[in-house]
């Protein structure tokens, strides 16, 4: 196996990013107790941060536990998940927050017990946590704007609408946001509406099939990966070949979907990566070494072209790979 | 000589409040949604969109039948939307093993993968009936129950993610299909409420179902076996959850645990109850409840081509549910008193 | 009466005799969570330590104050199925409303009042929502929550377009979550203060007694003068109300307005409810059995929090469980004669 | 050889021997044998809760016996289902109904026996045998009507009907006449005459000696679960029966009542009700005396009585209370101004059956301050004041901490009037007061009304059993088709002036 490392990334410890090269120290000095806390392990995107997470787990030799709160409508849960994690005394917690504001409290606690929190994947209000990874999903939202720019041709009108994810989750208003950023660039691209529904394909599969009526100019999908795989269908059920469908986070169904040639573009944070960062930054501040406290992973536009180029390790866990619960350390 | 005897009571008011409370006005209402809609955006009558309600009320009224006779027999249904997601996940993954071991067996792979994902359905029902019929448990809870836990052996068998490797022309040839102009989805969804129409009206099972939601003691005392129909009722249920996941899975291409959830399960019942299906069990019929899945989904559609902002449109709809039923209360209630 | 509905009748609580080993069965839901700790102790020593008990206490604290508003609508056989989608709403408007009083420069006694008045000002709106629709215009209750339910949810997403409402001034959370009576944690101090409130009133006023005679029977109660419609409204404003408190402690204890922080609660707490022994037939449970509830659920998920079992195992044992409680419930309840 | 010819009777129809039934905490039958013989009908009689239901129960499959033998023809039955009891020819008539509201007549009758081709219903020939049945025992029965349509008194014919569909060897009938007025009850008699011609048996409950005298051919009391003495009929005397049934004896007659009819209490105008029932009634009610209203079923008059109480809907008219003009009316608001209601139907609108004694005693004075103090509950002053009431109603058992659900019909019935002793009425209006109560019950109520109008109360009794109107009454009046037909008094108030009012239009039809 190729080892991950060195990822690049960029260091925006100091409020501005540079970019820098990661790499994670060859072992624990002690098999650490770990918890880490995800929202859900319900698509191929969490499943590869946590393959990224039991890797060096393993390869760090720590114990590692992980708990998933079923979906983003269980804050609740997910702060109960916290405090049951409090309770078992781990050295120290790795977070992909359901709502970074949600958990602010739970960290305060956390430092006031002395336990080490990072962050992975999901946001964070600014300095909530010692150390983190993520990408800002404004920024990303940014990525695939700029992705999709950079693909039209000049003078091309886009009449784009978009289907950002549930409304109220937080992270499917930053993407939006960002991506409207970046569009606004280009006077020839519209947003001709934005529609908020639950990330499922058969959900998302209904929004499109209406704002194919309700917008018959419509001629780019922005979407979550679920959207832009119900995209596919619909889009050639209704003939329209020539709409173009981005989606703003990967699984395994986009690159697929990309091999094909049945979507434009998706973007990538590298949630394999992330994984992995956020075990060793956790065993740095456990063992008190240097740690970068803000990395965030660089996020790409994947196309056509760049596929090829793709570090997939990074990207995607293995078909093969059923997901661990929990790692034991030797 | 016994008509003589016929009480001053006027037959008229028995009439109408019959019609009341057996049709509602709830095609009227469909009726003057449908007009007014066509009046205001001609993309609402374009045939294109209307192929996709139809689809998309086709796999609605297809959970919402099974849900209408489990709440017809006094029970209640919450799994059907965790079962929409683990038929989904085990018809697509039956068939991907199938497909890796009898490869271009086509009919072989189909027919074991429906098939392994309706008997998913069908195990789920008789859990769910198992533990109201034998175990005298209460529908909701029980179904609370495996709703959890339905959901968990989906999420178990796949993690999440989607599954592929469905032969082609199970998505082409049976998913997007259409014959006469219809999605199969539609022709799908006609067979099945003609066939639990005919039950309900004649068949022993449809009888025994009003009998046991009307009153379940007197059933017993008539000699009726409760437990069976029961039973049968949650078999029903569960097997048209799974039949829609089935179909979602050929439309959509792949076997997905999200499809169905709490959404399908709320939906369902809403349009069981909008239909005028009684959640005291003994009253319902199951094209008032096709109808009803019509007007919400086309309710839902209306509100997307009306551009209404996403996260006003559950205001919408919350409002117009509440006062489509609490209208059809207060006619019934002013016509009973004729 | 019939024989059946004699059979029916005699299963309700007969206190006039007090069978052999009626006891231990009246105790069974309490002993299977002792029973539950001891095993989940067994596997990890780490489920019995003090501080998992406080632990446990307080995440039960939230669960039990949701499971008590929904029994007293449950009560007189409804529910409300848009009790997490209040939560939100309040949690949102609550959070706004001291936000803005923060940036509007008052002090801390305004702003605090401010979004405690905005928070229950929500949650008894659509309380009088509910119960002006059920009780006055007669929709069935899964009809009317679930309007309203789309109708929070609408409302929450839009006053806070999607995002968590930041700006909860410290001294809230402080007092609602970081706060303790006698050492007390908040959380648990207010649900217990709030329960023995309402087991108050469940059993010895009027409203409470109300309430047990319409969930039994609606329309003896109706033709025997009690005000069934008011009592009714009254009944969903309280439940509401409750959700407005918890979903105040819970902004307190997140630090901030969650738009989707209800999400999952409607079912949640009626599960906690059920399973303590509230009868979905109305006219039997209270608060007793919404505490043994929560506790029940939120021990079985600490517990196998603590114990490593995987997310999805999870699910479908709390699913077994639900039915498994209610089915002891029933025993109970048959044995009891 | 000595050859005597013993008349020896046929061997019985059904034999039961040493049947006993446990409920938890009750013997609901204890060591029980009854013999019912081909063409007898055999009354079963016993004050409310001895066991007469419960027999009956076991003699129709509803739950098994825990002990004893079952003969039924040559055979002895083991595992009797509802199913099995009905293909054998026991065919039974419950004192609650069991028929399901949201079906027809006609799917109701044939409920658990449809005639069917496969499994698909065959409509066409049920509808036809049903109807074939309904004209055969001459009920006014629309086969296609919906059960919750119907008033009880139509009810209980679809419930006769739907027993006698089918090959019947032994009817059950438990108090079938409770709500049929004398009409429907003479039909039932025919029809009984009827069958027992046609060498069917019938087990017959009821509370009413006259029926009990009509019918029957042996009668067998039961006390407490315990079968007491089976005699025949005819060597029998009332007081002899009722001596038996409680162990003591008891003036059977009406209570005389010293009626003082003073100012008019009740006055209603030209009333119409919403839904029709009632039309144009002009009517009054006197503090001091019983005001009785009789009338075939369905002719309005438990509908009157529930309009001035307020719950039924009223179109036109004056209602007046005391002089006072009475505009809206509605339960809490008549009680206040000292109208109380005791509804026929007391499962369905009178008692929270789970609920204890002395809740659902003290339902209709939660208002009050003796009750309750700014909304708290005074409940030791509620348990003392209920505890006195109860027991000066004499309730069996004398524990007010009891479901009522666990009480019999008689007790139930106290429960209801203990209302009316919780807070200060003056105007009581009783719609069937001894529906299903037994015989000693029944004198207890008729003597609490009787101290009800003795002091002074304007009392309203709305009954199908005429010789309880007639007796109780002062004044009788006789509702026909929605309005007033007559208003008797004194020495008008016979039996034959009643009946006369009933069918005047019918017999004027007749002549025409
Ligand atoms: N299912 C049951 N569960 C518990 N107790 C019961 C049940 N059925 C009957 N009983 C009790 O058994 C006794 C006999 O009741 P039963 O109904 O047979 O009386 P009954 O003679 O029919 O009275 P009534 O004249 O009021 O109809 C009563 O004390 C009653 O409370
Ligand atoms: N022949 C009938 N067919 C259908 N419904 C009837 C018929 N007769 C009566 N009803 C229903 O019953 C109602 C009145 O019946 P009800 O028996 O309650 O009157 P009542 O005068 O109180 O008679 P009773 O006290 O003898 O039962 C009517 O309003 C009607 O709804
Ligand atoms: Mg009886
Ligand atoms: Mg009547």
């Amino acid at each position: 196996e190729t080892p991950w490392f060195p990822m690049k990334v960029y260091d925006a410890s100091s409020g501005t990013p540079k970019p820098a090269e990661y790499t994670p120290l060859p072992k624990a000095e002690k098999p650490y107790r770990l918890c880490v806390l995800f929202p859900h392990m319900k698509d191929s995107f969490w499943v590869a941060v946590a393959y990224g997470i039991v890797k060096q787990a393993e390869a760090m030799n720590v114990n590692m536990n992980l708990y998933e709160a079923g979906g983003y409508e269980n804050l609740p849960k997910q702060l109960s998940q916290f405090d049951d994690c409090m309770a078992s005394g781990p050295d120290a917690i790795i977070v992909g927050a359901i709502s970074g504001a949600g958990l602010s409290k739970k960290f305060e606690e956390a430092k006031a017990k002395g336990v080490p929190v990072v962050g992975v994947t999901n946001p964070l209000p600014p300095n909530a946590l010692p150390a983190a990874n993520y990408v800002d999903f404004v920024a990303m939202g940014e990525v695939t704007g700029a992705g999709l720019l950079a693909q039209t041709k000049p003078g091309d009108k886009l009449n784009i609408v978009t289907f950002p994810g549930p409304a109220g989750s937080g992270w499917a208003e930053s993407f939006n946001e960002g991506f409207k950023k970046a569009v606004a660039k280009n006077p020839n691209a519209k947003i001709l509406a934005e529609k908020f529904g639950d990330s499922g394909v058969a959900v998302q599969l209904q929004l499109i099939q209406d704002a194919l009526q309700a917008y018959p100019g419509m001629n780019v999908i922005w979407g979550t990966a679920p959207t832009a795989e119900a995209a596919i269908g619909a889009v050639a059920e209704a003939g329209r070949s020539d709409l173009k469908i981005v989606s703003s986070y990967e699984n395994q169904a986009m690159l697929d979907a990309l091999n094909r040639g049945d979507i434009l573009a998706f973007a990538t944070q590298y949630p394999v990566g992330e994984g992995a960062v956020a075990i060793d930054q956790a065993v740095r501040l456990i063992e008190k070494k240097p740690v970068m406290s803000l990395v965030q992973p660089i996020a790409a536009v994947i196309d056509k072209t760049t596929v090829p180029k793709l570090q997939m390790d990074l990207v995607l866990a293995p078909a093969s790979w059923t997901p661990v619960y929990s790692v034991k350390a030797k | 000589m016994n008509t003589a005897l016929v009480t001053a009571n006027p037959q008229g008011a028995i009439g109408l409040r019959s019609i009341a409370g057996r049709v509602g006005f709830l095609p009227a209402l469909l009726v003057l949604l449908v007009a007014g809609m066509s009046a205001v955006d001609p993309q609402f009558y374009g045939i294109i969109n209307i192929l996709n309600i139809l689809r998309n009320a086709s796999l609605l009224a297809i959970v919402a039948c099974g849900q209408a006779l489990v709440i017809i027999a006094g029970g209640f249904d919450l799994s059907v939307g965790a079962v929409v997601a683990l038929a989904s996940v085990v018809t697509a993954k039956t068939m991907a093993a199938a497909a890796t071991a009898f490869p271009g067996n086509n009919a072989l792979i189909i027919a074991s993968g429906m098939a392994a994902g309706l008997g998913s359905g069908a195990v789920v029902g008789l859990v769910n009936g198992f533990c109201v019929a034998k175990l005298k448990v209460s529908g909701f809870v029980v179904t609370l129950g495996t709703m959890s836990a339905t959901a968990g052996v989906g999420l178990m068998i796949t993690n999440g993610i989607p599954v592929y490797g469905m032969p082609d022309i199970f998505v082409k040839g049976f998913g997007r299909a259409q014959a006469l102009g219809l999605p199969t989805a539609v022709h799908v969804a006609l067979v099945i409420i003609i066939v639990m129409v005919f039950a309900q009206r004649r068949t022993l099972f449809g009888r025994y179902v009003y009998a046991i939601g009307g009153n379940v003691d007197a059933a017993i005392v008539s000699g009726v076996s409760i437990q069976r129909h029961v039973v049968g009722t949650y078999v029903v249920s569960s097997m048209l959850a799974a039949l829609t996941g089935i179909l979602l899975t050929a439309q959509v291409g792949s076997g997905q645990a999200s499809f169905g959830g709490d959404r399908m399960m709320l939906q369902s019942i809403a349009a069981a109850v909008i239909g005028g299906v009684s959640l005291r069990g003994g009253v319902g019929r199951i094209e008032i409840v096709a109808i009803s899945a019509l007007f919400l989904t086309i309710l839902g559609n209306a509100l997307n081509l009306l551009h209404v902002d996403s996260r006003l449109q559950p205001v919408f709809l919350g409002v117009i549910m509440v006062a489509a039923v609490a209208l059809d209360e207060l006619s019934r209630r002013s016509k009973a008193r004729v | 009466m019939s024989d059946l509905e004699l059979s029916v009748a005699a299963k309700n609580a007969d206190r006039s005799k007090l069978a052999p080993g009626r006891w231990l069965w009246s105790a069974a839901l309490p002993v299977a969570l002792v029973a539950l700790l001891l095993g989940f102790a067994a596997v990890d020593r780490g489920v019995l330590s003090p501080a998992n008990l406080l632990n446990i206490a307080q995440q039960a604290s939230y669960l039990a104050l949701f499971a008590m508003a929904q029994t007293v609508v449950i009560l007189t056989r409804g529910f409300d199925l848009a009790l997490g989608p209040t939560v939100s709403m309040v949690s949102v408007g609550t959070a706004l409303a001291m936000a803005g009083a923060t940036a509007s420069g008052h002090g801390t006694g305004s702003v605090l009042l401010a979004g405690l008045a905005a928070g229950f000002l929500l949650g008894i709106a659509c309380g009088l929502f509910n119960g002006v629709v059920i009780a006055l215009l007669g929709v069935n209750p899964f009809v009317a929550t679930l309007g309203s339910y789309n109708i929070a949810i609408g409302v929450a997403t839009t006053l806070s377009s999607g995002r968590p409402v930041q700006g909860v001034p410290a001294p809230f959370s402080q007092i609602f979550y970081g706060g303790s009576v006698f050492g007390i944690p908040a959380a648990i101090a207010i649900t217990v203060g709030v329960g023995a409130v309402l087991h108050w009133t469940l059993t010895r006023t009027v409203f409470g007694r109300s309430l047990y005679l319409i969930g039994t029977n609606p329309r003896a109660a109706a033709v025997a003068g009690l005000p069934v419609k008011r009592i009714l409204i009254a009944t969903y404003v309280l439940c509401s109300g409750l959700a407005a408190l918890g979903a105040i402690m819970m902004t307190a204890r997140t630090g901030s307005g969650e738009p989707n922080l209800g999400g999952a609660l409607s079912l949640q707490a009626i599960a906690g409810a059920v399973v303590g022994g509230t009868s979905l037939a109305g006219g039997r449970g209270g608060v007793g059995t919404a505490v043994l509830g929560a506790l029940f659920i939120t021990i079985l998920s600490n517990g196998m929090n603590l114990t490593r079992i995987d997310g999805y195992v999870q699910m479908v044992v709390l699913g077994a469980i639900v039915i498994v409680g209610v089915l002891l419930d029933r025993l109970r309840l048959e044995r009891r004669q | 050889m000595d050859v005597e010819i013993d008349p020896k009777p046929a061997e019985p129809l059904l034999r039961l021997r040493g049947i006993s039934k446990r409920f938890t905490g009750v013997r609901a039958l204890d060591r029980v044998d009854l013999d019912v013989r081909a063409g007898e009908l055999h009354v079963l009689f016993g004050e409310n809760g001895a066991g007469k239901s419960t027999l009956i129960n076991v003699v129709s499959g509803t739950f098994p016996p825990d002990e004893g033998t079952f003969h039924f023809g040559d055979e002895e039955i083991h595992h009797l289902t509802p199913q099995r009891a009905r293909t054998i020819g026991i065919s039974p008539v419950f004192q609650e109904f069991s028929l399901i509201p949201s079906l027809t007549v006609e799917e109701n009758l044939f409920l658990g026996r449809e005639v069917t081709h496969g499994s698909v219903l065959r409509s066409r020939e049920m509808r036809k045998r049903a109807r074939a049945l309904i004209d055969e025992l001459g009920f006014d029965l629309d086969p296609a009507q919906r059960i919750d349509d119907l008033s009880r008194a139509h009810q209980q014919m679809a419930e006769i009907a739907k027993a006698l569909l089918g090959r019947v060897r032994l009817l059950i009938l438990d108090e079938p006449t409770a709500s049929l007025t004398e009409r429907e009850t003479g039909r039932l008699f025919e029809l009984i005459a009827r069958l027992k011609s046609q060498n069917v048996g019938l087990i017959y409950v009821s509370h009413r000696m006259r029926e009990i005298r009509a019918l029957a051919d042996r009668v067998t009391v039961l006390r407490d679960g315990r079968h007491i003495q089976t005699l025949d009929a005819a060597g029998s005397t009332d007081g002899e029966l009722v001596e038996l049934m409680t162990g003591r004896r008891i003036d059977l007659l009406f209570p005389t009542i010293a009626h003082r009819p003073d100012k008019v209490m009740v006055d209603i105008e030209n009333l119409t009700l919403a839904d029709g029932s009632v039309q144009e009634v002009n009517f009054h009610a006197r503090a001091g005396e019983i005001t009785g209203i009789a009338g075939l079923v369905g002719c309005g008059k438990s509908e009157l009585i529930r309009a001035v109480y307020g719950i039924e809907p009223t179109a036109s008219g004056v209602i007046r209370i005391d002089g006072l003009p009475y505009e809206f009316p509605a339960p809490r608001q008549s009680l206040k101004r000292g109208i109380a209601y005791f509804p026929a139907n007391r499962v369905a609108e009178g008692l929270a059956l789970s609920r204890p004694i002395r809740e659902n005693a003290s339902m209709t004075v939660l208002d009050l301050p003796a009750f309750a103090r700014y909304g708290v509950l005074r409940q030791a002053a509620e348990r003392i004041t209920i505890a006195d009431i109860m027991e000066r109603l004499q309730l069996r058992p004398p524990n007010i901490e009891r479901s009522v659900g666990a009480l019999s019909g008689g007790n139930r019935q106290k429960v209801m009037l203990a209302r009316a002793l919780t807070r200060e009425l003056t105007v009581f209006l009783f719609d069937e007061p001894s529906v299903g109560i037994d015989v000693g019950a029944k004198l207890e109520v008729y003597q609490f009304m009787k101290r009800l109008v003795e002091a002074g109360a304007a009392v309203i009794v709305v009954s199908s059993e005429l010789p309880e109107v007639l007796a109780l009454s002062n004044r009788l009046y006789v509702m026909h088709h929605g309005r007033i037909a007559a208003e008797l008094k004194g020495a008008e108030k016979t039996e034959q002036n009643v009946l006369s009012s009933f069918f005047r239009d019918h017999l004027a039809a007749e002549v025409a």
